[in-house]
């Protein structure tokens, strides 16, 4: 409702903070009771964000995750559930390190290369999501059947190409195999922060465009209200003029499209090939982080932000001797609770803006008025 | 099974609500109400939207709970904490929305809750068996074994009346159980009622519509702003008298005063034929022309053809045969966006579903149905400034109730989302409008506004293509009047000379075109 | 973005009339014509495998475990509360069945898995109901949480028992396996003579009657009494009027938020179940043993219609093509003939219904079945295994569609603020 | 406190001979300590220097679907952490290894299954799998009396295809008409194949109703499953990377295990950690094979003594390197 009020950022915030003290003390009762140390882990997480190193793994880690939410989230838009985010960037991101590898690619010109790979992550990507709209606008198919079939059908698929009969090689004195490495000019290089080995992410801005992108879609265009419209509801979409199957062809293309940039950042700034150990699962992160930023822009980049660097403390809690799972649980109890929170704050708003109403309508009799 | 009555009657009311207050988040929608009903009459409630009726009846029911106050049955206090409660007391309740399962049947519909058991299983048998006996009793014709998402809306309404009734309930609240019943069937309702009457049962009624209230209470209270205002007895006043107490002022009436009907054709729909899935006919080769600065009115009774018309006509569903044609234009295969920018504007029957975005704010439902289109858009991108500028400005000429158009819709009554939809439409000027019951829910003010603006566009040459459940709204906001009836226009009535009660037998199939 | 989902492109049942159900008879002509496909692509193809007694059990306890979380999803969602965080409960239920199981036997660890998929419900049924979250949002919370705990747990009680590990629980025993008495000799016999039509209905019969796993019997057993429970008692009655229309339900004294209650702490124990049936059976607990099988669990429920019939068969469907590809890959082989003569089946059904589309589309994919068939000996290894996912999908796709969900699924019920 | 869940105490107590200035850090792979396979062979290792040498250890592990800076960022925490030998269990470390070893010049690092990073302070120490495949591939075939053996691998990765591949070999060369049929539980990432034992009761079943009597389960904690389904009906199993016959976990169905073909990390990372130790570190490639003893078949159960003298045999041969196994299929 884009109300800036006082009372409205102090609830904003309320939500958030509570739910991350509340699963702060959860966390806290499970280790105490399990006979580990909450104030180790809490010095071990604060160590951990002093470090330049995790902090830019942390960004590195939220970048991919920021991209994965964003593509979920277009499809949340609109109500269509797209569980195939993670099929989606694996079989785009072979496929692009392949492209991107490829011989012919390494007289071109350093940008063409970088686009072309990145244009093709987003085709395939794009490609793979409109096989579940077509399902879907068609044959009326539930998305999340035909995504979650997708996935494992883009897992078979990558592990066939992936053979050194095919688009693949073996990689020398390893039980590796990857696609040929992408040589020096498709590569995008990383920021160096001093004190941290790793580079930040030069398609950390990649992320971050889109999800201004993001944005200014869904609050600035035509397309975007549509999109809104069709998930809010369906049937006013139709009386509206909407098409609602072109729509669901529309979000699921987009959102395959950014699910396939997904592997981007990893493949073009650090990994140089898709083999065997490239970074699977992401899209089911994305899932949580599109719902714990609540599909708002900004929002699911501080999810994206707090998840990777959970995901980056773990190797802190292990050295400290805290069982890495907590991690994990408390990555859990942070949505639940979040989502409960910003439930009761929810009602609360409400209650107050039928108050206004009521007040506006002259209908509120206080008290006084009527026992007078 | 429920038990009886609990109290013997022995002077005592049927039941008797005293002192009642409820107070909900900025409205008190009950405050100090008293009614007592005698046993074994009818006992209408009257009063305009938000009155507090439904409120009321639901602390009855046990479905809210009053914050002071005493319910009274028989003589005796209760505190009801659920509908089961209400339920043992023998009170019974037919919802202003009804309340069914349409994937259910109608046994299981009317069960529910009250399950005859054969081990730890539901006996079916039995169930049926005492469904039929009261069907047949108070020959309410239904079939037990009905899914109800078959049933038309007067068989749904007596399905729940079978509900009620199969819970032994000695005291029936109906609320506004007629809004969308013919006259026919709002007929045998009133006979349906009278029998139980007869057989000493109590009941509660609320309606909006005054006449039927006149001629089938024994009492009626009326209600304003959460308080009872009055009791009076039917032969003591007058429908213009009760809306007085109702409102405090007069009644509109919706009337066109002279005819603006030009010979310019705007929509012409010509054998228009839908089919739905399993090869029914929804739409029979209807044909009609509507003319600038026509309103033509389209009667039947619910679910014969209305909404697959409407959605023809608005490109959201094809016709298997027919055209549909704009200012000479054929726009059969144009899709609904199209159309709307080609000049139609459309106030869809489901206000809800259709009309509205209940969780988007007031400016973004301004430009729901219009984002192609200046003021809300400039080329692809939204113009928010000009949206929200002429929202402002809808909210102000049609009289919108809202503190800011910053809130979401939802926050809004039925009358006053229904007034926003309809500035809406009227703002973009169109040229024909698609008017699906304009008017439902809304209470008497809004109404009258309502009725207003659609009448000064018509003089600017709108042609409007008016459905509506009310006939008297139909009747007197007409020009012409067709009859639909299985898909099927089945008759033209001129409005000048036609009566409600002929047009309702034509809507029944009863009547044969005059 | 809590409802249940677009309706876009599904043809809703127009209200199904009771009296289009079809006869028991046309089920088992279908069945028997079904045999006859199998059988005839059996001899063409040489592949044994395709109705052997040794397929149709594989078929089953890969099944049961899926139908158990496609139940699940069932008694939840019939309820109107959307369950993805089946998997979540799903691993609390292998847990808890490694933890019973290696102490106090078999059937302590399924009723402990049952238990403590119960407990992942309740907290379902706590977001969902109580607290009015998003059902999606509790679901993919559930299914982090869970995993996490379940290793939480697994590292502490099983790390220093002996036998188990870090990850895993110490051996549990298997449930015990029943046969139907004295047929399985006679059975086996016919099904070695490979005769047409017979020795099929002989390998059939075999591996669905002999050496079955008491578990899969509780399974069915399951199957049918949901049937029972849901469809023909008062309180099934209750629950499914609070996923069509609770607020009618509240208005009849039906405690909504009660049946919720019950419907999602049992979908909870049902997944459960299924995570026990799967440990059990395969021995011990192992950390990320579910492999996404309650993801499947609930396709094959959207699958099935949101009926236990409907289910059991997508679950049977999935089961059978996954137990084909796991056994060998020249059955997966096989399986491109009969695909593309199915196809080529539907392309003349859907041809004369009048959808020449589909059945364009039916044919294409036939030809293309039939041609790769032809051209190849085998299908490489790496793709066997997506068998059961393309089937799934092909079903799916050229099937209609005449979904109907429950009407309230999804949707947060408040008592008092109905409309 | 530096105890490490698991790994039962702090070191510089108790029983432990004299304290040593080496203190050892380990990564695992995914799976980590206690995943009755692969890295709890590397845990059995280090369990015994630690009793032996008395030094301190700290153990990480790895989580599913990270990313090599994560990886990296485990190695540097323990170098930093003034952990002077490092050992990177598993190929997936390869590139982290690559780029921390040469930022620690001091810290002595060990990768398992990896020639790939080189430095001048790392060792890579990598086994041949093939040739202790050869020799349960001759077992199997030796044992046999269909003709038909089966070969169950976990996932379809190329560490686990050299399995097969020297499998296959060792089958032919004692029978050559001998058939192996071959099957993987699942394909990358999907890396639960390697602990479904649903899947590998399955897909064992399938081999032995297809005629196959004896099942090479190079699969993890699925093997357990094709175990199970060799004793139920009545056919023979092999185990792979630890002497599995001996596993308490499996102990209901080791009468059908013959033998197993065990990969000696736990020695491996024993003399690495010992060369260090003693002031020996040799940096560069070491292949654990048969000759080194790295490699070996077992014999626990006795269900192969009647042919030890034969597997000897070919032992002998590949040592001589008489018999060249291939590494590839
Ligand atoms: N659940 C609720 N929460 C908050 N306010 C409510 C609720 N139900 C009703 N109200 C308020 O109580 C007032 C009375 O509503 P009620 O439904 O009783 O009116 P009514 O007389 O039945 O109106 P109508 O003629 O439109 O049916 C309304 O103005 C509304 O603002
Ligand atoms: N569950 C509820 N929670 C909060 N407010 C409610 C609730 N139900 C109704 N209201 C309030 O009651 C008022 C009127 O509601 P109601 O539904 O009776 O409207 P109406 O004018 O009768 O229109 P219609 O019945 O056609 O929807 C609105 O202001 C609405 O905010
Ligand atoms: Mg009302
Ligand atoms: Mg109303």
């Amino acid at each position: 409702m884009g109300r800036f009020s006082a009372r409205a950022i102090v609830l904003g915030l309320a939500a958030p903070l509570g739910a991350l003290v509340f699963s702060a003390l959860i966390c806290a009762f499970i280790l105490m009771v399990t006979d580990h140390s909450p104030i180790e882990t809490v010095d071990a997480m604060s160590a951990a964000a002093q470090r330049p190193r995790t902090l830019v793994n942390s960004l590195n880690t939220a970048t991919t995750y920021y991209l994965a939410a964003v593509a979920v989230a277009v499809g949340f838009k609109m109500k269509l559930f797209n569980i195939g985010v993670d099929g989606q960037y694996r079989l785009a991101a072979m496929l692009s390190a392949t492209l991107a590898g490829a011989a012919f690619m390494d007289s071109l010109p350093s940008f063409l290369r970088i686009t072309m790979t990145i244009l093709a992550a987003m085709l395939v990507g794009a490609a793979w999501s409109g096989l579940a709209a077509l399902l879907k606008v068609t044959r009326g198919v539930s998305e999340v059947i035909s995504t979650i079939m997708l996935n494992a059908i883009a897992t078979y698929l990558v592990s066939y190409l992936l053979n050194p009969a095919r688009l693949a090689q073996n990689v020398p004195g390893s039980n590796n195999i990857s696609t040929r490495p992408i040589t020096e000019g498709g590569r995008v290089d990383g920021l160096v922060v001093t004190g941290s080995t790793s580079k930040i992410f030069a398609l950390v801005f990649l992320a971050v465009a889109v999800g201004f992108l993001y944005w200014f879609v869904l609050t600035r265009t035509r397309f975007g209200f549509e999109l809104k419209t069709t998930g809010l509801s369906e049937s006013a979409a139709v009386a509206s003029g909407v098409s609602v199957k072109k729509m669901v062809v529309y979000s699921m293309l987009i959102s395959g499209a950014v699910a396939g940039l997904v592997g981007m950042p990893q493949l073009l700034g650090a990994s140089y090939s898709y083999a065997l150990d490239f970074p699977a699962g992401i899209g089911f992160t994305g899932i949580a982080v599109a719902l714990l930023g609540r599909n708002h822009p900004v929002g699911m980049a501080v999810a994206a932000l707090l998840w990777g660097f959970l995901d980056n403390t773990a190797n802190s809690l292990d050295v400290a001797g805290v069982p890495r799972e907590i991690v994990l649980i408390m990555q859990g109890v942070i949505v639940l609770s979040v989502v409960v929170a910003y439930e009761l704050i929810r009602r609360y708003r409400v209650r107050a803006e039928q108050h206004e109403v009521g007040r506006a309508l002259g209908r509120t009799k206080t008290l006084e008025e009527v026992s007078s | 099974m429920a038990t009886q009555d609990t109290g013997e009657p022995g002077g005592h009311p049927a039941v008797e609500l005293t002192g009642i207050t409820k107070r909900f988040p900025g409205v008190i929608a009950n405050s100090d109400v008293n009614i007592a009903v005698q046993p074994g009459t009818v006992h209408a409630l009257v009063g305009e939207n938000g009155a507090g009726k439904s409120t009321l009846m639901k602390i009855l029911y046990g479905m809210q709970r009053p914050d002071e106050g005493t319910i009274f049955v028989g003589g005796q206090p209760v505190a009801f904490t659920s509908p089961a409660d209400a339920i043992k007391a023998g009170i019974g309740m037919v919802h202003q929305h009804f309340m069914l399962a349409d994937n259910l049947t109608v046994l299981e519909n009317v069960v529910l809750g009250n399950e005859p058991r054969s081990g730890p299983g539901l006996d079916f048998d039995t169930a049926r068996r005492r469904i039929r006996e009261i069907s047949d009793n108070y020959g309410l014709n239904i079939d037990p074994d009905d899914l109800v998402d078959d049933l038309g809306v007067g068989a749904r309404q007596r399905v729940e009346i079978l509900k009620v009734l199969y819970r032994g309930a000695r005291t029936l609240i109906l609320d506004e159980p007629t809004a969308v019943l013919v006259p026919q069937e709002v007929d045998e309702l009133f006979g349906n009622l009278r029998e139980l009457k007869a057989e000493g049962l109590t009941i509660l009624f609320i309606s909006h519509k005054l006449d039927e209230v006149l001629s089938v209470a024994d009492e009626i209270t009326v209600m304003r702003r959460g308080t009872t205002v009055a009791s009076v007895l039917p032969k003591d006043v007058t429908a213009r008298k009760l809306a007085e107490l109702m409102v405090g002022s007069a009644l509109p009436v919706p009337e066109l005063r002279e005819s603006t009907v030009t010979d310019r054709p705007v929509l012409e729909a010509r054998g228009l034929t839908v089919t739905s899935a399993d090869g029914r006919k929804l739409l029979d080769n209807v044909s009609f022309t509507i003319h600038a600065g026509e309103v033509l009115g389209i009667a039947g009774v619910e679910g014969n053809g209305q909404a697959e018309l409407v959605e023809t006509l608005m490109g959201i569903r094809e016709p298997a045969s027919g055209t549909v044609h704009l200012a000479g234009k054929d726009i059969t295969r144009m899709s609904t966006k199209h159309r709307r920018e080609s000049g139609m504007g459309y106030i869809p029957e489901d206000r809800h579903r259709q009309g509205v975005l209940l969780e988007a704010t007031l400016w973004e439902n301004r430009i729901l149905g219009h984002q192609t289109r200046k003021p809300n858009a400039r080329g692809l991108l939204l113009d928010r400034r000009g949206a929200r500028a002429d929202t402002q400005r809808i909210v102000e000429e049609y009289d919108v109730r809202t503190p800011s158009i910053d809130v979401n819709a939802s926050a809004l009554s039925g009358g006053n989302q229904q007034k926003l939809i309809v500035g809406r439409e009227m703002s973009s000027k169109p040229d024909v409008l698609i008017a699906s019951h304009p008017t439902r829910g809304v209470d008497v003010g809004a109404q009258a506004a309502i009725w207003d603006h659609v009448r000064r566009a018509r003089a600017e040459q709108l042609a409007v293509l008016l459905i509506s459940a009310d006939l008297d709204e139909l009747i007197g906001m007409s020009d012409t009047l067709a009859v639909i009836l299985r898909g099927a226009i089945v008759a033209h009535y001129d409005p000048a000379t036609v009566t409600p009660e002929e047009l309702g037998s034509a809507m029944t199939g009863a009547g044969r075109e005059g | 973005m809590s409802a249940g989902g677009l309706t876009v492109g599904m043809e809703i049942a127009p209200a199904a009339k009771r009296s289009k159900r079809l006869s028991p008879m046309v089920y088992v002509l279908i069945a028997v014509g079904a045999v006859l496909l199998l059988s005839l692509v059996r001899l063409l193809a040489d592949a044994r495998d395709l109705t052997s007694a040794g397929t149709v059990q594989a078929a089953i306890t890969a099944a049961v475990p899926l139908a158990m979380a496609g139940l699940a999803g069932l008694w939840s969602e019939r309820a109107g509360v959307i369950n993805i965080g089946l998997e979540g409960m799903m691993v609390l239920g292998t847990f808890g069945a490694g933890y019973a199981g290696y102490q106090w036997g078999p059937w302590a660890g399924v009723a402990f898995g049952l238990l403590l998929g119960a407990i992942g419900g309740l907290l379902h049924a706590i977001a969902t109901v109580t607290f009015g979250v998003d059902h999606i949002i509790s679901g993919v919370a559930v299914n982090l949480l869970a995993p996490a705990a379940a290793l939480f747990l697994s590292k502490l009680y099983f790390a220093k028992a002996p036998g188990g590990g870090q990850k895993q629980s110490p051996r549990v025993e298997d449930a015990a396996k029943v046969s139907v008495p004295g047929i399985a000799d006679p059975l086996g016999r016919v099904e070695e003579k490979g005769w047409f039509f017979i020795s099929d209905l002989a390998g059939i019969l075999r591996g669905l009657l002999t050496e079955v796993s008491l578990l899969s019997v509780l399974a069915v057993a399951l199957i049918v009494g949901t049937v029972y429970v849901l469809w023909r008692t008062p309180f099934g009655l209750r629950l499914r009027s609070c996923g069509e229309a609770p607020t009618a339900a509240e208005s009849l004294g039906v405690n909504v938020y009660k049946y919720k209650y019950y419907a999602v702490v049992a979908s909870g124990a049902f997944a459960g179940l299924g995570g026990a049936f799967l440990a059990v059976s395969s021995g011990q607990f192992r950390d990320g043993q579910t492999g996404g099988r309650g993801f499947i669990g609930l396709a094959a429920m959207i699958f099935g219609n949101w009926r236990p019939g409907g289910l059991a068969t997508g679950a049977g469907l999935f089961g059978y093509t996954d137990a084909l590809a796991l056994r060998g890959s020249t059955a997966v082989h096989a399986l491109l003939l009969l695909l593309g003569i199915a196809l080529m089946f539907v392309a003349v059904i859907q041809f004369r219904a009048g959808h020449s589309v589909l059945s364009g589309v039916a044919a294409a994919l036939g030809v293309l079945f039939g041609w790769w068939y032809f051209v190849s000996d085998q299908v490489p290894a790496e793709l066997v295994g997506a068998a059961p996912y393309v089937v799934t999908l092909l079903v799916l796709g050229l099937a209609s569609q005449r979904l109907r969900v429950p009407r309230a699924i999804g949707e947060v019920y408040r008592r008092g603020e109905g409309k | 406190s530096e105890t490490t869940p698991g790994t039962g105490g702090d070191t510089t107590s108790g029983t432990a001979p004299k304290a040593s200035n080496v203190k050892v850090g380990l990564a695992y792979d995914i799976g980590g300590r206690g995943d009755q396979s692969f890295n709890d062979s590397a845990a059995r290792g280090l369990d015994k220097a630690k009793a032996e040498l008395g030094i301190e250890v700290k153990e990480l592990e790895a989580a599913a679907g990270e990313t090599d800076a994560q990886k990296e960022d485990r190695l540097i925490q323990l170098a930093e952490g003034g952990y002077n030998t490092i050992l990177a269990i598993g190929f997936a470390y390869e590139g982290a290894v690559k780029k921390v070893a040469p930022t620690f010049p001091e810290v002595k690092f060990a990768i398992i299954d990896s020639e790939a990073p080189e430095a001048a302070n790392v060792a890579n120490l990598v086994f041949a799998e093939h040739e202790g495949s050869f020799l349960v591939g001759a077992a199997a075939a030796m044992k046999s009396t269909t003709g038909k053996v089966g070969f169950i691998g976990g996932v379809n990765v190329p560490l686990i295809q050299k399995f097969e591949a020297g499998f296959t070999a060792g089958v032919k060369a004692v029978k050559p008409d001998a058939t192996v049929d071959a099957k993987y539980l699942t394909q990358p990432p999907d890396f639960t194949g390697f602990n479904d034992p649903a899947k590998g009761e399955t897909a064992a079943n399938g081999m032995f109703d297809a005629g196959v009597d004896v099942v090479y389960a190079a699969a993890g904690g699925s093997g357990n499953g094709a175990f199970k389904a060799a004793k139920a009906k009545g056919k023979l199993g092999i185990g792979v990377d630890s002497d599995q016959y001996n596993l308490p976990s499996l102990a209901d169905v080791k009468d059908v295990i013959i033998t197993s073909m065990v990969k000696q990390v736990d020695v491996a990372v024993f003399d690495f950690v010992k060369s260090v130790n003693d002031n020996a570190f040799k940096s560069g490639k070491k292949v654990y094979d048969l000759k080194a003893g790295g490699i070996d078949y077992s014999t626990s159960g006795g269900k192969v003594d009647d042919i030890k003298a034969k597997l000897d045999e070919y032992k002998q041969k590949i040592i001589s390197g008489e018999i060249k196994v291939p590494a590839t299929k």
